[in-house]
């Protein structure tokens, strides 16, 4: 491929651009720990990958308890942890007092204390003096570390791109690590600590040794964006971090979201874990950046390809590969300063710390969190279902109010009647029953005086319908009043059935019927328009009236303009749902008509059935229409009338 | 990223809907034969589309079995459901008296109890809205609706009367001259907004297929 | 009690006892509603499977190739009825496994280019067209509407009317601002000096006089579909009634 | 060719080249998109979601693909392809969902073609973007589980609806989500202007893809639109007019 799209804006590229043209952004990975030579990039950019590494997903669903995407947790993952135990350092959280300083010694895991004879696990001190510019120990840190790794270390080995060091003062006067240069001679440095924890024998030390020493000069962290903010004990936090088998897939690097854990931590009093409360969902995580403006979009740990991740060469954890390094992390924008106190940082506290000063930094920006709405009991909704089913069963099951039937016929009744009556006796007459199944219940009722008239008059009928379900509600209907004329199905009348592709192939048939269906419905097999009754039909002219039953606009209109052209003068009519009159009716009303009959609603059924002498469906549920339409109009008149005196009361209050 | 083949698509998706375009504008027989080939394969290809969204059902909720997640009994009833439905219908058609049955007793009824509950909900939202929203719109609204349902159903009291008889006038007025501009308008738009979108995808502008 | 009777039977205790269940919904999301929903959709998903495989797939493109068998190729017509949708189908099958995934694109890009153009032709020819020709209507009070019958100043007010709807409707509606405000509301409100004394009004007038119409329209269609699903509603309780009775006739010995 | 086949094939050529131009424009004339209440209560609501670690769903409806009911579905789906390069990076990324098989394979293309671009690709699962029924109403019966189990909070309807819509949006709404209803019938429209949040009423439904940080093309067309609807409240005048005087058209 020639082109390679940008990370950041997504803009096409040359294979070989260094850059993007659009944005600027660095398109090839930046240096590797081999080439110490490399100034660190001035770039920070999202990770290319841009994915929130699987550790980290599930160290995040460890500690909120979230679920995540269930394909994307390898089976014999048991995560364990954190619910319980991140609790406990953050429950441990108190007001530390300047006096206070990083943990004892005797809390330093052993493993971390064999590993790193040399760094005296020197408790931090809150110094003011954090403003130094250019960490010089990271500068040695690289020296030493090039001086002690490469020679295990593959030639090629790729390592984490070159970190920005940006010279501006930390915006907390944290005091990151004291002595770099024992920490760079430190091989497991690079580690992520819970990769250090993965190791069988030494995790459950380490487990026990923290939970005890909560360091609680931490405590402060929670509170406000003091000095301390760096404190964070990462080595507290690997009790919770996944111990997984480390496999390349899931080592990822560190991510630029702030874990949930982050977020947590500022609740002031930190919360329980089991309730996982009312987190703010607040704080503009870096990767949320991206729907901003390109500028505020950079990220501030660059991150390989995985295929590009170090492979360890030394140490416990030789051979696997994808393992975090020092760098990108160290390098992060800070200044060290040699503060009085000298703390063992790992880069993971170094992470944390980061992620903890741009949480509090942002606070700022932070939205309100959602107030949590207390389940109401929805006494409304009961409300109204008790009484729309009081109302619409009572005229069932007892038989009364006898609300009184419509006297006046409509005038589009006596348009459809002439219709039907007109209807040249012997053409089959094409019924489209396009409406859902759910319909039935109003449809049926409405076009049931209807297929009656058509049945009495002794015109063939033949359905069609544009929906998979057309067919059997046909069936159920047509049968249904059939029985009342002794009308036998594919004598007088036939199914033609699904015409598949929807509205799109109403035009197909419209413009070749026999060509459009296949296969009838219930037919005695073979294609439906071997039918006697169906074999003078080649056009769609050929049917004596075309009748569309309906819930849709949208369907309405299809068949209206489709078919139009095709129809020969034959009429069209519409049969309605309520709902679906007031869009259709300017068809029906036009200058030039192009539906010449409509048929819509219950009072119009219950005309139509008292004109034809033929109480049906429509008449039968007559008063329990009546009395649920005067249930619905209360609720509405009581809706108004408490938005009005609510107002008023308001109004009145000011 | 993107390859070669997207604006294979890209280049053939515009074409295949000028052809269609041009078949309704232009009487050309050819052309016209042409549309009606490509929408007789889209026909199909919608028809196949369904059998693949079948699997995509299928799979969500076999994973959700497969994982014991909560409510994965429903998801066990689904395939059965489906499975057992869609196996019956190959074997004895959809017109045979099984899955008549099945349409009739489980489709028809649960889908009429589910239009049924909007009777519930629509009641439920028309209070809320005039209760909540109180602004000149909302009153509009409420007004409007009371209209309409006092001229369609019948009337307890005064049924026979002239009020009930002006208030079914009034409702066919504002039904079809009050609502009729309204709704004219918003058809308009509507339409409007759907051809812009569609020259868009025709432009080449919005591709939603493919990578 | 034949056997097609206890059939029918159990069919409608199965459809009553599914509709209470989907009914209980009206109380609160609840397992009985789960349980119907999901037999429901199996049953639908099944069913349309189905009927897609016997009413489309199989006569359209099975059937003919089985019986024209190896021999279609050679078939031109069959080429293009038959062939070529048949590849396309397998194309779009190809979708399911994630490397032969990417060929998947071409039936998607035929049905979304179809749809379009369908979209664009219709929208046009359907609806733009003649709705707006439509809306020409004649102020003539001479002209008599032929449905309605409706003839004079009576007309022409009507005519007025639905002028006015669809010219405020249209006129409410604004997707782009001025670069300076970009977040001017549709209209606000201005003093008019009356007789009675000064009154806000909104302004500008048409924007606001849109709105109306609007929710005017909304509420005449919303009371159509409410009166619709009522009597959806009773029909589902007059099947219960109806289901109570033959359940309870069927079981119990005719006396 | 017929007065109203010119007419058509003017409007269509007229309409794409006139699109062109203002794509063209857009650069030095950038097109100021007017702040809709509930568009802003949308990206607020995205944010919102992503940060609570709750799922954004969007619909794209219960219409067809290949029918005159594929344009909402459409606008959608690049809306869609927006809101799932916002949310890569969230532990639970936008799951789409239709009512039917083809809408449900775009919803796929969709999202696997945004996380390919945002670089996420092992992100993109098919069952994110999902068939949950073939028939509308089995749709919306589907609609519960979904909103509940992955916890939504942020629920789009931006597609084609019936009736069964306003089911749609109540469920978002009974499970406290924020809800976002627009359809292209207007009848559901009616429905969602009372059991919505926010309701997109008219052609608003098409430009939820212009809000989310929209193409050139895509918010030059909102001019188009703009544009348009003028023009035919100018022509709808004007022909009043004519017919008013006896012109025949």
């Amino acid at each position: 491929m020639a082109e390679i799209r940008c990370p950041m804006c997504s803009t096409l590229n040359q294979a070989d651009a260094a850059s993007c043209k659009l944005c600027g952004a660095r398109l090839k990975p930046t240096g590797r720990l081999g080439t110490p030579s490399e100034e660190p990039g001035p770039e920070m950019r999202l990770p290319a990958t841009g994915e929130l590494p699987p550790w980290l997903a599930r160290l995040r669903k460890d500690v909120t308890g979230r679920g995540q995407v269930p394909a994307e947790v390898p089976p014999e993952e048991t995560p364990e942890p954190p619910s319980e135990e991140s609790p406990d350092w953050l429950g441990g959280l108190r007001p530390a007092d300047s006096e206070e300083e990083g943990p004892p010694e005797g809390e330093v895991p052993d493993w971390l204390a064999e590993a790193a004879p040399a760094a005296p696990a020197t408790p931090a001190e809150p110094a003011e003096q954090g403003e130094g510019p250019v960490p010089d120990w990271l500068v040695r840190i690289r020296a030493k570390a090039q001086a002690d790794t490469p020679a295990e270390e593959p030639a090629d080995t790729p390592s984490a791109p070159a970190p920005t060091v940006e010279p501006t003062p930390p915006p907390t006067a944290a005091q990151p690590p004291a002595s770099p240069p024992e920490l760079a001679a430190e091989p497991t440095l690079g580690l992520p600590d819970w990769l250090l924890a993965a190791r069988p024998d030494e995790a459950p030390r380490k487990a026990e040794a923290e939970t005890p020493g909560e360091p609680s000069w931490l405590k402060e962290a929670g509170l406000d964006s003091s000095p301390e903010l760096p404190h964070v004990q990462a080595l507290i936090f690997e009790g919770d971090a996944p111990r997984t088998p480390v496999s390349d897939a899931d080592v990822g690097p560190i991510s630029v979201e702030v874990p949930d854990w982050m977020t947590e931590l500022k609740a002031p009093p930190a919360p329980p874990p089991e309730g996982r409360p009312n987190l703010a969902p607040a704080t503009l995580p870096a990767w949320l950046e991206a729907m901003r403006p390109v500028d505020t979009f950079r990220s501030v740990v660059e991150i390989e390809p995985e295929d590009d991740q170090t492979v360890e060469a030394a140490g416990p954890l030789a051979g696997l590969r994808g393992v975090l390094l020092a760098e990108p992390v160290m390098a992060m924008p800070r200044t060290p300063t040699a503060g009085g106190g000298r703390l063992e940082v790992t880069e993971r506290q170094f992470a944390q710390a980061e992620l903890l000063h741009r949480l509090v930094e942002e606070e700022q920006r932070e939205a309100k969190p959602r107030p949590q709405a207390r389940p109401r009991p929805p006494l409304l909704r009961w409300l109204v279902s008790v009484v729309l089913f009081v109302a619409a069963a009572v005229p069932t099951f007892a038989g009364g109010p006898a609300f009184p039937l419509p006297r006046l016929q409509p005038r589009e009744l006596d348009v459809l009647a002439s219709i039907v009556d007109g209807a040249p006796a012997g053409q089959p007459i094409l019924l489209v029953f396009d409406y859902e199944a759910g319909y039935a219940g109003e449809l049926e009722a409405v076009a049931s005086p209807l297929i009656d008239h058509l049945l009495g008059r002794g015109l063939p009928l033949a359905t069609l319908s544009t929906r998979p379900t057309g067919p059997p509600l046909a069936e159920r209907l047509v049968a249904q009043v059939a029985a009342r004329h002794g009308a036998v199905r594919n004598q007088d009348f036939v199914h033609l059935g699904y015409l598949s592709g929807g509205p799109t192939a109403v035009q197909l048939f419209a413009a070749a019927p026999t060509q459009a269906v296949f296969r009838g419905y219930l037919g005695p097999g073979g294609s439906p328009w071997l039918q006697p009754m169906l074999l003078n039909v080649h056009s769609l002219s050929d049917f004596g009236l075309v009748v569309v039953l309906t819930t849709g606009t949208e369907i309405a209109r299809t068949w209206t303009e489709q078919t139009q052209p095709w129809l020969g003068g034959r009429p069209l009519v519409m049969v309605l749902s309520a709902g679906a009159e007031p869009l259709v009716r300017p068809y029906y009303e036009a200058l030039q008509p192009k539906v010449q009959g409509i048929l819509s609603g219950l009072p119009a059924a219950v005309s139509y059935e008292l004109r034809l002498g033929q109480p049906g469906p429509a008449e039968s549920r007559w008063n329990a229409f009546g009395l649920g339409l005067t249930a619905v109009e209360v609720f509405l008149i009581a809706g108004l009338l408490y938005g009005a005196a609510a107002w008023l009361l308001r109004g009145s209050r000011r | 990223m993107r390859s070669g083949l997207h604006y294979l698509w890209t280049a053939l998706a515009i074409l295949f809907g000028v052809l269609v375009l041009s078949g309704y504008v232009l009487a050309v027989p050819s052309l016209q034969s042409i549309r009606s080939l490509l929408m007789q394969w889209a026909v199909v290809l919608s028809a196949a589309a369904l059998l693949l969204g079948l699997v995509n059902m299928l799979s969500v909720h076999w994973n959700k079995v497969g994982a014991q997640e909560k409510g994965w009994p429903y998801s066990a009833l689904l395939l059965l459901s489906l499975l057992g439905t869609f196996i019956l219908g190959l074997v004895f058609g959809p017109d045979s008296a099984i899955l008549t049955a099945l349409f009739n007793d489980i489709q028809q009824p649960v889908e009429a109890s589910l239009v049924a509950l909007l009777a519930i909900t629509l009641t439920v939202a028309g209070f809320r809205l005039v209760a909540r929203r109180r602004n000149a719109a909302s009153v509009v609204f409420a007004v409007s609706a009371l209209i309409v349902l006092l001229g369609t159903g019948p009337w307890l009291i005064g049924g026979d009367g002239s009020w009930f008889l002006t208030m079914g006038e009034l409702r066919a007025w504002w039904s079809q001259v009050w609502a009729a501009g309204a709704a004219r308008g918003l058809l308009l738009g509507v339409a409007l907004g759907a051809t812009v979108t569609g020259l868009r995808v025709l432009l080449g502008s919005d591709r939603p297929y493919g990578d | 009690m034949t056997n097609e009777a206890l059939l029918e039977l159990v069919g409608t205790a199965v459809a009553a006892l599914l509709t209470i269940m989907v009914l209980s919904y009206a109380l609160g999301d609840n397992a009985f509603f789960r349980l119907a929903a999901y037999l429901f959709i199996g049953v639908a998903a099944g069913y349309a499977g189905a009927v897609a495989w016997h009413d489309v797939l199989q006569p359209r493109l099975v059937a003919p190739l089985l019986s024209a068998g190896p021999a279609i190729i050679q078939d031109s017509s069959q080429l293009t009825q038959v062939v070529a949708p048949i590849l396309l189908v397998i194309l779009l099958l190809s979708k399911v496994s994630p490397t032969m995934g990417r060929l998947g694109g071409l039936p998607v890009a035929l049905m979304v280019g179809v749809g379009a153009g369908v979209v664009v032709g219709g929208a046009i020819t359907g609806t733009l067209l003649p709705q707006t020709v439509a809306a020409m209507d004649s102020l003539n009070p001479a002209v008599v509407a032929p449905q309605t019958g409706e003839t004079g100043i009576e007309r022409l007010v009507n005519v007025l009317i639905v002028l006015l709807g669809t010219l405020s409707t249209l006129s409410y509606f604004r997707l782009t601002g001025k670069r300076d405000q970009p977040d001017a509301a549709r209209y606000g409100t201005r003093p008019l000096r009356t007789p009675v004394g000064v009154i806000s009004i909104p302004w500008p007038i048409l924007p606001f006089l849109g709105e109306m119409f609007i929710a005017l329209t909304f509420g005449v269609m919303f009371a159509g579909a409410l009166a619709a699903v009522i009597l959806v509603l009773i029909e589902r309780l007059q099947f219960l009634a109806g289901a109570a009775n033959v359940i309870l006739g069927g079981l119990l010995p005719a006396p | 060719m017929t007065v109203q086949d010119g007419l058509t094939i003017g409007v269509v050529v007229g309409l794409a080249v006139a699109l062109v131009a203002l794509t063209l424009a857009e650069r030095r004339w950038p097109t100021t998109l007017r702040r809709v209440a509930a568009f802003e209560a949308l990206d607020a609501a995205i944010e919102r979601a992503v940060e609570a670690g709750e799922r954004v769903h969007l619909s794209l409806g219960t219409g067809s693909l290949i029918g005159s009911d594929c344009a909402p579905a459409l606008a959608g789906a690049t809306a869609l392809a927006k809101i799932a390069e916002a949310t890569a990076m969230s532990d639970r990324p936008v799951v789409a969902s239709a009512g039917d098989g083809a809408l449900a394979v775009l919803a796929q293309d969709a999202l696997r073609g945004a996380y390919a671009r945002t670089g996420a690709k092992d992100h993109y699962r098919a069952t994110t973007g999902r068939m949950l029924g073939p028939t509308p109403f089995s749709y919306a019966a589907a609609l519960p589980v979904i909103l509940s189990s992955e916890k939504v909070s942020v629920h789009l309807l931006t597609g084609s609806f019936g009736a069964e819509g306003a089911l749609a949006a109540e469920m978002g709404e009974r499970q406290k989500a924020y809800v976002l209803a627009g359809s292209d019938q207007v009848q559901t429209q009616a429905l969602f202007f009372t059991t919505a949040e926010h309701t997109l009423v008219g052609e608003e439904v098409f430009v939820t893809g212009a809000y989310l940080q929209g193409s050139g093309m895509q918010r030059a067309s909102l001019r188009l639109q703009d544009g348009l609807r003028l023009a035919l409240a100018a022509a709808i005048v004007i022909g009043t007019l004519l017919r008013t005087l006896g012109v025949g058209l």
